[in-house]
């Protein structure tokens, strides 16, 4: 029967329970251990090193285990909660998580607070950054980078068409079956929400339930190929995929590359959002993560993970000290977004426990389904 | 580990084997003397195997004792037991070779010259240039005489063979059995031969025993056996059997009993004879049936309805008037041959009719197909 | 599977766990939503089912019976594919088929892939991301499965029973019908088995090489296991895929009439 | 013409073959490959770069390493369990034996997701985190119905009389289990041990279930790396995997033709 | 899609099979009249397979031709031949009843009444209870049957029969070839009949052809085959033959040539010695060779070396002065039995000795184990 332990029976209960901290091995083993998302850091020109990682191994000693296993909020959460749920070590000390999810990690007691006596250059965060709803007072996280949900298209795929607005994407008989949607529900469901006229930061459930319905419409006409993670990226430079929701940095970094790849910042609007590096619950390298974020806010190294990653930094002097390497960069609206720029992009709201099972499901359903 | 060594004769008091409600092997009593080629013939079913398989301990009598000379082995596990079995498969173990295949039971013995008495044994069986090769590259007789070899080699108080030959296609079979009699002179064990073939226990057993439906019918030496069977089971099983139904008429004279069949009159040796008989079958055996007068007394005339050469000897079927036939094997010694249709006389001796009891039914052991 | 079933029967969300209610209510709910998926499972299933069977049955014979002394290289070469991982094979096949690769410009030009369109197997004169990819990929990836079997029982195939057929005024083709596919009828029922059953879980092939319209049941469970944690839900959906291909699978065995056989 | 209708079978045989080697056959040709971009997936020029670098794909030796290591004692463990089955379910008559054989099937009878998450929920149930164990115990446990059905058709076909010759001549019953069944069931058993350790390594769904993120075995790379760009090396591995097993199984039938020849 | 119809004698011209660099066939001339058995006898491996594969369409000739009568069915497909097998492994389908196996080929070539001609072809064979039997729960007589029956009930050209006897054991052997016996008698139909038993060939056929390494040694009729063999082979392979190596001494005088063995003076009929021979192989059968003075004119003194009772005779083994031993069977008409060790004369009539070119070798057609 239901007796032992079943996945969940850890984590009952609503009041915010404290992750638990793991015996900190960071001065005996000069390790950290940290996931990301695809394509989300430097790369040398041969790809086959890192600068900033290997120059921040050789100032402190410590090696970087990076790998970039995280494809998609959910997914990765999946894979790390039965961990922390049973309170074991993930095997990793930090990782990069979206805003609402890092809400849900705090939410459950899965993160640490950081040491903020370990990170002096968190000073450097940038004013926009500071107070944000899903950490108040930045106890738990700092933004590795942040960005716009928006389109990408390939166009020798599209036949050289451009893709503008969302109701293209989801109408245009010349991308049939060769769009794909995000299966991060607040970047599909935001950018739709914004084409229907709707602001994502604050809708109600039929506006909510109005976009999956355009949705579900566009699915039923064989419109959409699939709901993807980071992977559109494969697709989206094979041209296997034609046009896709898209996130601003990737399409941009691509592009340098592949000039067919071009990217839309829809008129009616786009989602902003951040990734956050948070410590888990059992770090064993809790000190070597915070060295770590250190490093990132130097706004020099920063502006060289800019340079290539072309997102939204989140510490202030990177601007200038991009400049310094090249103008052009320092003038991109995607990582430098002027106030304009700014104001089309929505955040997406939080959502309640309920709500938030609750339009998961839905859209979950329309995406499985 | 290693069995116990016995000696003398087999012995079987009471031997008995009960499959479930069905019993294969009635309450038996055998003595098979040592250094004798004793056979177990009988038809399919009749629980050769299953007696076989008690004695070498592969089976679990129900009731019974057996004794080796003075040694109780009833209880005494088959490895342990100084007794093989040659298997109507042979049972060669595919995944080694021919020598390490004879070498087997010498090994598991831990037997120092396990190799070289080996080598020995396929000598004897005239396999000294295969050792090397595995069963499956070897013929049938081939393979039949590795199995033979397998089981000689240890030496055993008793060899079992269960219908070794019973595979092999004729020509080659009676060459085996030849060098199998052989093998058995030279080595001068106590081998128990089953076989449903009835040439090849005559040709080869000392004794030989009949069985049916788990009883031994009759024991004896193969002349006596074909001579004298004791029941028209035997008298059918062992050779071919012409029956009659015939009446006593009176007592013996001179040595012989008058009798009438169909209006006949004809005599058998009486003591040949129970002596109380009223009805009896008349036996008489195919090839002491003579055509023509000079057989003896007894005469019957009939007409020849089939005639099949075989070589050596000719089988005449002849029809008697009362619709039965009589089967007639006349070597082919360079005298005349009848033709179908012609009328011709049969005779024979008194002496090779045999009686017995008319209660029997006269087909018991004319084996119907199985 | 126990297991499976208490949990089928409890209810909550991932903050707050889930307790036993008995609900079996859930079942009727998963049929109703998923259905689509568990038809389209099986459908899927039994289609690459048979195109395994009609590709793997002439080389399966052809090695059985003969391949003389070339039979066991060839078994090796069917053996040895299931040794590189079969994603490794699935994205290859990606590859090869991608859009506009030499093999797309090929049925393009050969208007296959408009033939394929016309009767829905695809949503536009591409390949991949169609029920047709899904269906090719599982057909591909299982057909091991499908052919050893096969062989197994094609091997034991006396040759001279076919002879016999033939002295028997069989055509060729009678002796076929008559003979040698009745006698591997094990086979083929190990092999539909050993490939259906398999494919009617599989998620990874409509995954790489499907679309929305090609999801099947066995990627619902996985994302309902793993990405929205609604055990309860999985847990259900397991168990009804379960019953269905026992279902199925008891009805095929009695149909194809081998209990005898095998 | 009439030639080619003789020889259809053939054929049919080998284009059926071909397509299942292609795939094989494309991955090798691009383990050459020096792709422009991270994807490989357009030939751009001919490269040894990744093997002559197996490994220098971040990750990727620990995860071939992990699986080899699972797909081993997987394979050892299921083996010996299975041959054991297989041997009581072959040989003996036993109360239980014909749900024994239901049991076996089961496995083999259950969709991978089915079994994935059945296990997945036992596991959590009897306490054994998700990880490294966790993977092994559940390789081991649809393996072994592998084994059992391989063995089991192998001593289904192995004459009973052979275990009782060779009691007859002398040998014990360990002696006889070692020197006659054993060796005779060996070519089921080692068929048994390739397919369990082929299907080990080649699992995705049932290992995703039960993997922590410390334990990514190698198909587990690879899918991950298939939502990101595929590095040469898989490519090389698979190849090498391929071809180690061809050598593996060629040099075993070599070895045991050679044997049997041997006059 | 039916076979044609055809019927008539069934002639071989030239026929001959090669597989690869082997001639399995060499190139053969035969025919076989119509409604006749033949049986086809020889080694293994001499190609009487091969020559009725090639008759049944199984197997293509690399070169010759095949006719039915006046019809030429060299190119004709095994199908459409009219033409059937027993297969000596039966090669009945496992998975029809005995019904249905029977009923096939008349189903095949859509014969409206099957099922009535397949029951009255079962009852032919007395099988008619069994007919919804699988063939795995027959016995392996009844198997053969069946076999005969599937075979039989499509009233073929030609029925060929490979060896459909090998299988079953002794008893059940001779009794099957009555049986096959009676149905071609009753059926009319052309029997071929492959097999390497001699007595079953010598029982059952009307001509006999023996068959050596691919080529046609001996053709004609059982005695004549078995009384004057052409060939040392012929002479050995069927049956069994004493071979003495003599010299001739003289011309031939009143029918008779005088010979010497070892210094024995012998003698042969005329007729049966090639005319300028000077040395021969004088042949003599066992069975015409008597214990004493009274079988002929020529005799020869030597020892009982062993003695074999077999039940319808006595075969014993006389060692003659020079070391070689001689095989006689004497019938066991109730004259009396010599023993081992005993000194004997034998003698045999001239008329019963056959000469044989002495530049063949003694031993041909002595089956070694193969
Ligand atoms: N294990 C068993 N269980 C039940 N009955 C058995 C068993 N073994 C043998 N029998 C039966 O016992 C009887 C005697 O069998 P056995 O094998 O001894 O006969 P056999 O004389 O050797 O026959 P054959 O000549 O056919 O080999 C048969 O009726 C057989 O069916
Ligand atoms: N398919 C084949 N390829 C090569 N050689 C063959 C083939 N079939 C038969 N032979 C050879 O041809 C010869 C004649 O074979 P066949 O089967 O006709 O002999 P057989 O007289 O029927 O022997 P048996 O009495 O053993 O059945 C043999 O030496 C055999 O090895
Ligand atoms: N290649 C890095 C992309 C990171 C995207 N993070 C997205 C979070 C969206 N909600
Ligand atoms: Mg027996
Ligand atoms: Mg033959």
């Amino acid at each position: 029967g239901s007796k032992g332990k079943s996945p969940s029976a850890s984590s009952s209960g609503s009041v915010t329970p404290t992750a638990k901290a793991a015996q900190d091995m960071s001065d005996t083993e000069k390790i950290v251990n940290w996931s990301n998302w695809q394509q989300y850091i430097d790369v040398s020109d041969d790809e086959k090193s890192r600068p900033t990682i290997d120059a921040f191994t050789k100032a402190t000693g410590i090696k970087v285990n990076y790998t970039e296993d995280y494809n998609d909020n959910d997914e990765f959460y999946a894979k790390v909660r039965p961990l922390l749920a049973g309170g074991e070590d993930t095997g990793r000390d930090v990782w990069c998580s979206t805003d609402w999810m890092v809400a849900r990690l705090i939410r459950q007691g899965y993160v640490q607070p950081l040491d903020k006596a370990n990170i002096p250059n968190a000073k450097n965060l940038e004013a926009a950054f500071q107070d944000v709803s899903f950490d108040p007072g930045r106890k738990y996280s700092l933004p590795w980078q942040a960005g716009f949900a928006c389109i990408g298209y390939n166009t020798k795929a599209t036949g050289g068409k451009k893709v503008t607005t969302i109701t293209q994407l989801l109408t245009d008989p010349a991308l049939k079956g060769k769009v794909t949607l995000l299966s991060e529900m607040r970047d599909t469901v935001g950018l739709v929400l914004l084409d229907q006229g709707k602001d994502p930061s604050n809708f109600t459930e039929a506006d909510f339930k109005a976009a999956i319905a355009m949705i579900q419409k566009a699915k039923d006409a064989g419109q959409i190929q699939k709901f993807t993670g980071n992977d559109y990226t494969d697709g989206l430079s094979a041209g296997d995929i034609a046009a896709c929701v898209a996130w601003s940095g990737d399409v941009a970094s691509l592009s340098l590359d592949a000039p067919e790849l071009e990217l839309t910042l829809p008129e009616a609007g786009y989602t902003l959002w951040s990734d956050n590096f948070v410590i888990p619950a059992m770090a064993k390298h809790k000190k070597n993560a915070e060295q770590l974020i250190n490093y990132y806010y130097d706004p020099k190294v920063m502006a060289e993970v800019e340079a290539w990653v072309n997102y939204i930094a989140p510490v202030a002097g990177t601007k200038d000290a991009v400049a310094a390497i090249d103008k052009d960069l320092a003038a991109n609206q995607l990582i430098f977004p002027s106030t304009e720029t700014l104001s089309k992009a929505k955040k997406f709201r939080d959502l309640t426990s309920k709500e938030e099972s609750e339009f998961t499901r839905l859209f979950t359903n329309l995406a499985t389904g | 580990m290693a069995a116990t060594r016995t000696s003398g004769d087999l012995r079987l008091a009471g031997l008995t084997k009960e499959f479930d409600t069905f019993t294969a092997v009635h309450p038996m009593d055998l003595v098979i003397p040592e250094g004798s080629f004793f056979a177990l013939l009988g038809p399919s079913g009749c629980g050769k195997t299953t007696t076989l398989r008690m004695v070498a301990g592969l089976e679990q009598p129900t009731a019974g004792r057996i004794h080796i000379g003075d040694t109780e082995i009833t209880d005494t596990k088959a490895h342990q037991r100084n007794v093989n079995t040659v298997f109507q498969s042979y049972a060669l173990f595919p995944h080694m070779n021919v020598l390490e295949n004879v070498e087997f039971g010498l090994r598991r013995r831990g037997d120092k010259n396990a190799t070289v008495k080996a080598k020995e044994a396929l000598e004897l069986v005239q396999l000294g240039e295969v050792a090397k090769k595995k069963p499956a590259q070897l013929s049938g007789g081939m393979q039949q005489r590795v199995a033979l070899a397998r089981a000689v080699v240890n030496r055993p108080d008793v060899l079992l063979l269960d219908e070794p030959l019973g595979a092999l296609d004729l020509k080659l079979r009676r060459q085996m059995q030849i060098e199998l009699k052989r093998i058995q002179q030279e080595v001068g064990l106590t081998f128990i031969h089953v076989t449903h073939d009835q040439e090849e226990a005559m040709t080869m057993a000392d004794t030989i025993a009949v069985m049916n439906a788990g009883r031994i019918e009759q024991l004896g030496d193969p002349a006596t056996l074909y001579e004298h069977p004791a029941s028209t089971f035997v008298a059918n099983f062992l050779g071919q059997s012409n029956l009659l139904k015939v009446t006593v008429t009176g007592p013996a004279r001179n040595g012989e009993v008058p009798v009438t069949a169909y209006d006949t009159a004809l005599t058998v040796a009486a003591d040949h004879v129970p002596g109380d008989a009223k009805e009896v079958w008349l036996g008489v055996r195919p090839e002491k049936l003579r055509m023509g007068e000079h057989g003896g007394p007894n005469r019957l005339h009939g007409t020849v309805s089939d005639v099949s050469f075989t070589g050596v000897a000719t089988q005449y079927l002849v029809r008697m008037p009362w619709g039965k036939e009589l089967t007639v094997v006349q070597q082919n010694d360079g005298s005349g041959r009848a033709r179908p249709g012609e009328d011709v006389t049969i005779s024979w001796a008194a002496e090779h009719g045999f009686a017995l009891d008319a209660a029997q039914a006269a087909d018991a052991g004319v084996e119907e197909e199985g | 599977m126990i297991t499976l079933g208490s949990q089928s029967l409890q209810e909550g969300n991932i903050d707050d766990g889930y307790v036993f209610t008995g609900n079996v209510s859930i079942y009727a709910d998963a049929v109703q939503r998923y259905w689509p998926h568990l038809v389209r499972s099986i459908g899927y299933a039994a289609t690459a089912t048979v195109l395994a069977l009609v590709l793997g049955y002439p080389l399966a014979y052809f090695m059985a019976q003969k391949a003389g002394r070339w039979k066991n290289i060839l078994l090796i070469l069917v053996i040895a594919p299931f040794f590189t991982s079969f994603l490794i094979r699935t994205l290859a096949w990606r590859n090869i088929l991608s859009d506009d690769g030499p093999v797309v410009a090929f049925a393009q030009s050969t208007g296959f892939t408009s033939l394929l369109q016309a009767v829905g197997l695809t949503s536009n004169d591409t390949l991949l991301a169609s029920k047709f990819a899904v269906i090719c990929g599982l057909t591909y990836n299982f057909l091991p499965f499908m052919i050893l079997p096969l062989y197994a029982s094609l091997e034991r195939l006396d040759p001279r029973l076919v002879e016999a057929a033939g002295d028997l005024y069989a055509s060729p083709r009678e002796a076929f019908r008559r003979v040698t596919w009745p006698l591997s009828l094990p086979g083929v029922v190990a092999g539909t088995l050993l490939t259906f059953i398999p494919a009617a879980g599989d998620f990874i092939n409509s995954r790489l090489l499907g679309n929305t319209e090609t999801v099947m049941i066995g990627q619902v469970i996985d994302s309902q296991f793993l990405r929205v944690l609604d055990y309860p839900l999985a847990a259900a959906l397991s168990f009804i895929l379960l019953t269905m291909i026992v279902v199925l699978v008891a009805f095929y065995v009695r149909k194809a009439g081998t209990e005898e056989l095998v | 013409m009439s030639w080619i209708r003789r020889h259809l079978l053939a054929f049919a045989a080998l284009a059926v073959l071909a397509l299942l080697l292609v795939p094989n056959v494309v991955v090798a040709v691009f383990s050459f490959n020096d792709p422009v971009g991270k994807f490989n997936y357009n030939w751009a020029k001919f490269s040894t770069d990744a093997w002559a670098h197996p490994c220098g794909s971040p990750g990727i030796c620990e995860s071939l390493g992990l699986s080899l290591r699972i797909g081993v004692t997987a394979s050892l463990v299921a083996t010996v369990l299975g041959t054991m089955v297989a041997l009581a379910l072959g040989r003996y008559q036993f109360r239980g034996r014909a749900a024994t054989n239901l049991l076996i099937f089961v496995p083999m009878a259950t969709p991978e997701v089915v079994m994935g998450s059945s296990l997945l929920t036992l596991f959590l149930m009897l306490g054994i985190p998700s990880g490294a164990l966790a993977i092994l115990i559940a390789h081991i446990m649809f393996c072994v119905s592998f084994v059992v059905v391989a063995v089991k058709a192998r001593v289904a076909t192995l004459d009973p009389r052979l275990e009782e010759a060779a009691a007859d001549l002398g040998a014990t019953p360990a002696q006889t289990f070692l020197r006659v069944t054993l060796p005779l069931a060996a070519p089921g058993i080692a068929a048994g041990a390739l397919l369990a350790f082929s299907l080990s390594f080649d699992d995705y769904i049932i290992t995703n279930f039960n993997a922590s993120p410390s334990s990514i075995t190698f198909p587990m790379f690879v899918w991950g790396a298939a939502q990101r760009g595929v590095p040469v090396q898989v490519n090389v591995i698979g190849t090498v995997v391929f071809l180690a097993a061809l050598l593996f199984v060629i040099a075993g039938q070599v070895l045991s033709n050679r044997r049997q020849r041997a006059v």
